[in-house]
């Protein structure tokens, strides 16, 4: 590949004569290589810029917004919450262990680039049915990968989700959410700032890896010609890792970084502009100096080799043997590669041939930018209109139960959590199996709150409602958690943008998300698009992704997702004929049809406030979010998490089928211990939420009105579905 | 009389270093940081290899980190009879470098395994568990990939012979059954001392298990044992 | 009629291989000094029962193939050990 | 001069190996009925310098037996591969 026509690349011809007029001549290879990377859709953004600007993103306590390696929170006490969310969908779809080990690697290093140690994980993750032995090779490989990138470098995976569909079957939808914390005043920003300061390369040496693969991997639909572009994928090094983030970290603490930015997409390339860009500055790169792995490569491929575990640090030249020293003590390569100018350009040398000159600015900023065509899918209405709301109920109401509970999208994950460690660093309150993870800030009693949610069939069905339950549930979640919301990252998971319906489908859920969040006050501080998510024309269902960040003032006060006995049961919130979309629907009536649940933002922001108020004054004994399966499975959980029954009958005059499993928003199953009551239902009445009393906790049954089964039974249905599906079929290699 | 000192070491890719040191804290010693390239324990009292990934686990877990220069220290240490705890990858480390019997290889379901388990105190004849009694049943949380052990059977003959089988994988009510073994082990066994008794290794974490507020406390008795041996040893 | 074969899987030229470059890099600290290209895979031993030679290395290369390697990152060879009995 | 060996190691007979059981088990469910006894070991390739043949396969059974393999559960073998540059 020694001139790589423009078009193998990715770009159009239109884009091609950008390039050309901003150059004013023909770009030489290393140049078009340079500004196909950046001009890919995976690292422009060119399709979904003009739909995300419409988020908000402003808020007193967002400290960095979007367009930084991740989004950064004002916790209070002087600390920060670096987060951001990222997906690895396309190269765990054909190497799921190293595709997904990768991708836990890449944000890491986003975070890392902030100057916050990483202290948490979470992975919402998609899959088709564990039915065939494809999904369950996926399944594995995917959640063995992130184990062990996870587990080896001791950063905690906390939390995320993993849901089932066949539309994710040939497209698994992996995405990782890290989370950071700094002191606020330290944190370190991607930015080449001073003329003459250094540019250093720090950690692996860089390889023929991932050579286009931000143009032609990530920005193309799998086809039959993926299994062909094998070399795009890598190969994750934890144990570099692990080095890299205890290098950098005391670099930071010494005080020694002017910047440090990750190299992802793109590579060098993407670092050295963007940082470049962002500081108003230019670069010259000596690409001679370097460390190769392998030998006699091609200056294009030095400049966007997506080989992982390095970063790029900005360093002040009487500072670098001090640099050099913590590198080495940790058994890091680094190379001076480069210094910082005044030109605005990246100049690059090999020998003693420049090889590109370019303007940062037009590699980073200067992008193209699509308005794309949209339309809504056909028969989208017709869909809309088949409420399963009207099919018959099931004549057996118990039966119905135990299957939702045991349908793999509900049941128990811990097959795949117990894999992961979740307590290294020692500060997990609440881990996997709470509505959100809880960890502790080291030596306080305050605490952040994280959850990760999605919903692909309410997507499928409406993307503006199902990205704004996204948001509505994550932060339900994390109130539950008796934390106050307080902004999100979120990743996209979508189809080909070329397609008018893929984009629309876009176009609503940025819409959702962006009403949802303005209106519950959780402002959007970054994120992730992950496009091209289909095979042949069949794509993944609309599927946004909300991480959402929460803060609690003493963690002692989080109520747990557990009963105990002699507690009072309350539902918060109405409940309504909304089925469509459900998991009910789903499992019973083998239908994704309707319209999802309604939502009423203000509705939701009071149960929000209802729950962070009754935690604080420590009246909630247990709190559990209303979702998938909706009262039945909330209660079911409850009665699981604590080892305690209960004796219930639910409100209002809706069929018991509906009442049970409507998925209605804004909702949640609390218990209160007996003293409290008063207390609480005086609270209830202040935020203007509906509570209603349901029964009491009590002894080994589970019985809400005419159903009644045991959690000893319940337990054997949760716990056996996902491991039976997998484990008497499991394949090794 | 002055405050006991656990010498913790970070080999390169070491995690549980910080919480480690965190729980001798906690308990009411004093911790000391120790680096692999180190070659003394700082004058330490006692010495604990911590959890995680030594060189990734790569080759095969504890196999280049039992090269490491502060092993010298550490084989000294415990060739005059002082306390030397590994946890996890410290105990591979410790059997790799041939200070205990034995070896760690793959669980038998091939993943790792994250949870909380029971461990019976098999001996309280070892400085980590000697505020113990044999029989005690201790909540404890496992994470690992390697954690079966194995050794031959002459050798698995002469620990069960000689007492060396210090915890045992359980049920809550101390019942070593084949249930309670989460990762295949020989006997259940979970953590084995060396002949003298000052050297012992384990796959769970006690220092994950000191702190009700995020996890269990069964580690506490080895932190307890080991500290008021050490008080003990200095009057 | 079983057949013994050795399965070797490597990692396919040009992609990294952390275990390699980890136990090459710490080597000189051990002293050794004069080992490099180090390459870690993975070896696996199986037996085949078929009817003919080449029956049975079809098997043993299909199961690697399909089964014991990604041939998306990894490289197969397979040798035949002495016949088993 | 350079010489490449290939070092296998394997665990011990006695041990059982939760790597090929795994494999093993997993083999008939994906149709192959006819293949047994799977053992899952590790691969080292590595390059010496040394002053003569025997010299390097020195060092390579020494890297083996020290680092490479745990005698108290592997065995190794070694072989020499093709002259290497
Ligand atoms: N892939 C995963 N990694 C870690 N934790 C997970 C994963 N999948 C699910 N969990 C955890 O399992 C619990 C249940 O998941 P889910 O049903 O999605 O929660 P919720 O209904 O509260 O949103 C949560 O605590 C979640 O964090
Ligand atoms: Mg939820």
């Amino acid at each position: 590949m020694t001139q790589p026509p423009y078009r193998d690349l990715g770009l159009t011809d239109d884009e091609f004569q950008k390039v050309e007029s901003t150059l004013g001549r023909e770009p030489n290879d290393a140049e078009l290589a340079m500004y196909a990377a950046m001009w890919s859709e995976h690292c422009s953004y060119k399709s979904s810029k003009v739909h995300l600007r419409t988020l908000p993103i402003d808020g007193p306590q967002v400290l960095v917004g979007p367009g930084e390696d991740a989004g950064v929170v004002d916790i209070g006490d002087g600390l920060a919450c670096v987060f951001k969310l990222e997906s690895h969908s396309h190269p765990s779809a054909i190497e799921p262990f190293q595709g997904a080990a990768t991708g836990v690697g890449g944000i890491i290093r986003d975070v890392l680039s902030m100057g916050a140690r990483p202290v948490a994980l979470l992975d919402p993750l998609r899959f088709g049915p564990l039915e065939e032995a494809h999904n369950r090779w996926l399944l594995g490989g995917v959640v063995a990968g992130i184990g062990q990138y996870g587990n080896s470098i001791g950063v905690p995976t906390v939390g995320g989700e993993v849901k089932f569909a066949v539309a994710h079957t040939q497209n698994p939808t992996v995405n990782v959410m890290c989370v950071g914390l700094a002191p606020a005043d330290r944190l370190v920003r991607a930015r080449a700032e001073g003329v003459g300061n250094l540019l250093v390369l720090i950690g692996a040496h860089t390889g023929r890896d991932g050579i286009g693969g931000v143009s032609v991997l990530a920005s193309r639909t799998l086809d039959e010609t993926s299994e062909e572009q094998r070399p795009s994928v890598q190969i994750g090094d934890p144990f570099y890792e692990k080095l890299l983030i205890e290098a950098c970290m005391e670099l930071i603490d010494a005080g020694l970084l002017v910047g440090l930015q990750d190299l992802g997409g793109a590579g060098l390339t993407c670092a050295v502009s963007e940082s470049a860009a962002r500081a108003g500055t230019g670069a010259d790169l000596d690409l001679g100096a370097v460390p190769l792995r392998e030998p006699g490569m091609a200056a294009f491929e030095i400049l966007t080799s997506e080989s992982q575990e390095r970063m790029l640090a900005v360093v002040r030249p009487e500072e670098l043997d001090e640099v050099r020293a913590v590198c080495e003590k940790w058994g890091l390569v680094s190379a001076v590669v480069g210094r910082v100018t005044d030109t605005g350009n990246i100049r690059a040398v090999l020998g003693d041939t420049i090889v590109a000159e370019v303007p940062a600015r037009s590699l980073a900023d200067d992008g193209p930018e699509y308005r794309r065509p949209l339309e809504a899918p056909p028969r989208l209405e017709e869909l809309n209109a088949d409420d399963p709301a009207y099919a018959n109920p099931p004549s057996d109401l118990r039966g119905a139960v135990l299957r939702v509970l045991g349908s793999p999208n509900v049941a128990s994950k811990r097959w795949v959590t117990e894999q992961y460690d979740s307590i290294v660093q020692g500060n997990t309150i609440a881990g996997p199996g709470a509505s959100a993870a809880v960890l502790r800030l080291e030596g306080t009693m305050r605490a952040v709150a994280l959850s990760t949610d999605g919903n692909g069939r309410y997507g499928h069905l409406d993307p503006y409602l199902g990205a704004a339950h996204a948001v509505a549930e994550a932060a339900r979640n994390v109130a539950c958690a008796g934390a106050r919301p307080l902004a999100i990252t979120n990743c996209l998971n979508f189809g080909n943008p070329e397609r008018p319906e893929v984009m629309w489908q876009f176009a609503e859920a940025v819409r959702g998300m962006g009403d949802a969040c303005r209106a519950l006050g959780t402002p959007v501080t970054g994120g992730n698009v992950s496009f091209y998510n289909e095979t042949g024309d069949s794509a993944i269902w609309p599927t946004a992704v909300v991480g959402m960040l929460g803060v609690i003032d003493d963690y002692r006060l989080s109520p747990r997702p557990a009963f105990g006995p002699g507690q009072v049961v309350y539902l918060l919130g109405e409940t309504f004929a909304e089925v469509g979309g459900s998991e009910y629907a789903e499992v019973m009536l083998g239908k994704v049809s309707g319209m999802p649940p309604g939502l009423d933002f203000e509705r939701e922001a009071a149960l929000h406030r209802l729950l962070v108020d009754a935690a604080s004054r420590n009246v909630l004994a247990a709190a559990q979010d209303c979702a998938d399966g909706g009262v039945a499975v909330a209660l079911a959980e409850l009665a699981l998490g604590g080892e305690t029954g209960f004796a219930v009958a639910l409100p209002g005059d809706l069929p018991a089928h509906l009442a049970l499993f409507s998925e209605s928003a804004s909702r949640a199953v609390v218990s209160v211990v007996p003293e409290n009551v008063e207390a609480f239902e005086a609270l209830g009445n202040e935020h203007g939420v509906p509570v209603a009393r349901l029964g009491e906790t009590g002894g080994p049954r589970m019985v809400i009105e005419d159903v009644e089964l045991t959690v000893a039974e319940a337990r054997h249905v949760y716990e056996s579905a996902i491991p039976d599906l997998l484990l008497s079929r499991a394949e090794a290699g | 009389m002055s405050t006991p000192t656990v010498a913790v070491v970070t080999f390169p890719g070491s995690n549980d270093d910080r919480d480690a040191l965190r729980a001798v804290g906690q308990m009411g010693g004093e911790g000391i940081a120790v680096w692999h390239r180190d070659t003394d324990l700082g004058g330490a009292d006692a010495v604990l290899l911590p959890g995680g990934f030594a060189y990734g686990d790569y080759l095969r877990t504890g196999a280049i980190a039992a090269f490491a220069p502060i092993m010298d220290a550490v084989r000294a240490h415990a060739a005059a009879g002082r306390p030397v705890l590994g946890v996890c990858n410290g105990f591979q480390i410790l059997c790799e470098a041939g200070l205990l019997p034995g070896a760690l290889i793959r669980n038998r379901t091939l993943t790792f395994v994250h949870r909380r388990v029971h461990v019976r105190v098999e001996t309280a004849s070892t400085p980590f568990t000697a505020a113990a009694e044999p029989g005690d049943v201790l909540e404890v949380p496992i994470k690992h990939g390697e954690g079966q052990y194995v050794a031959d059977a002459a050798a698995l003959e002469r620990l069960e012979a000689d007492g060396q089988v210090v915890f045992r994988y359980c049920t809550a009510l101390g019942e070593v059954t084949p249930d309670a073994n989460p990762n295949g082990a020989m006997r259940n066994i979970a953590g084995v001392r060396n002949d003298a008794g000052n050297v012992v290794g384990l796959m769970p974490h006690p220092e994950h298990a000191v702190d009700p507020d995020v996890g269990p406390v069964g580690g506490q008795t080895l932190f307890e044992s080991l500290l008021s041996s050490l008080v003990g040893a200095a009057t | 009629m079983k057949r013994r074969f050795e399965v070797l899987v490597t990692l396919k030229e040009g992609l990294l291989d952390p275990q390699g470059k980890t136990v090459e890099d710490s080597l000189p600290r051990m002293g050794w000094t004069n080992v490099s290209e180090v390459r870690v895979g993975k070896l696996v031993e199986l037996t085949v029962e078929g009817d003919s030679e080449e029956a049975a290395r079809d098997t043993a290369e299909e199961v690697a193939t399909r089964l014991l390697a990604n041939p998306v990152i990894e490289d197969v060879r397979i040798l035949s050990m002495e016949e088993a009995t």
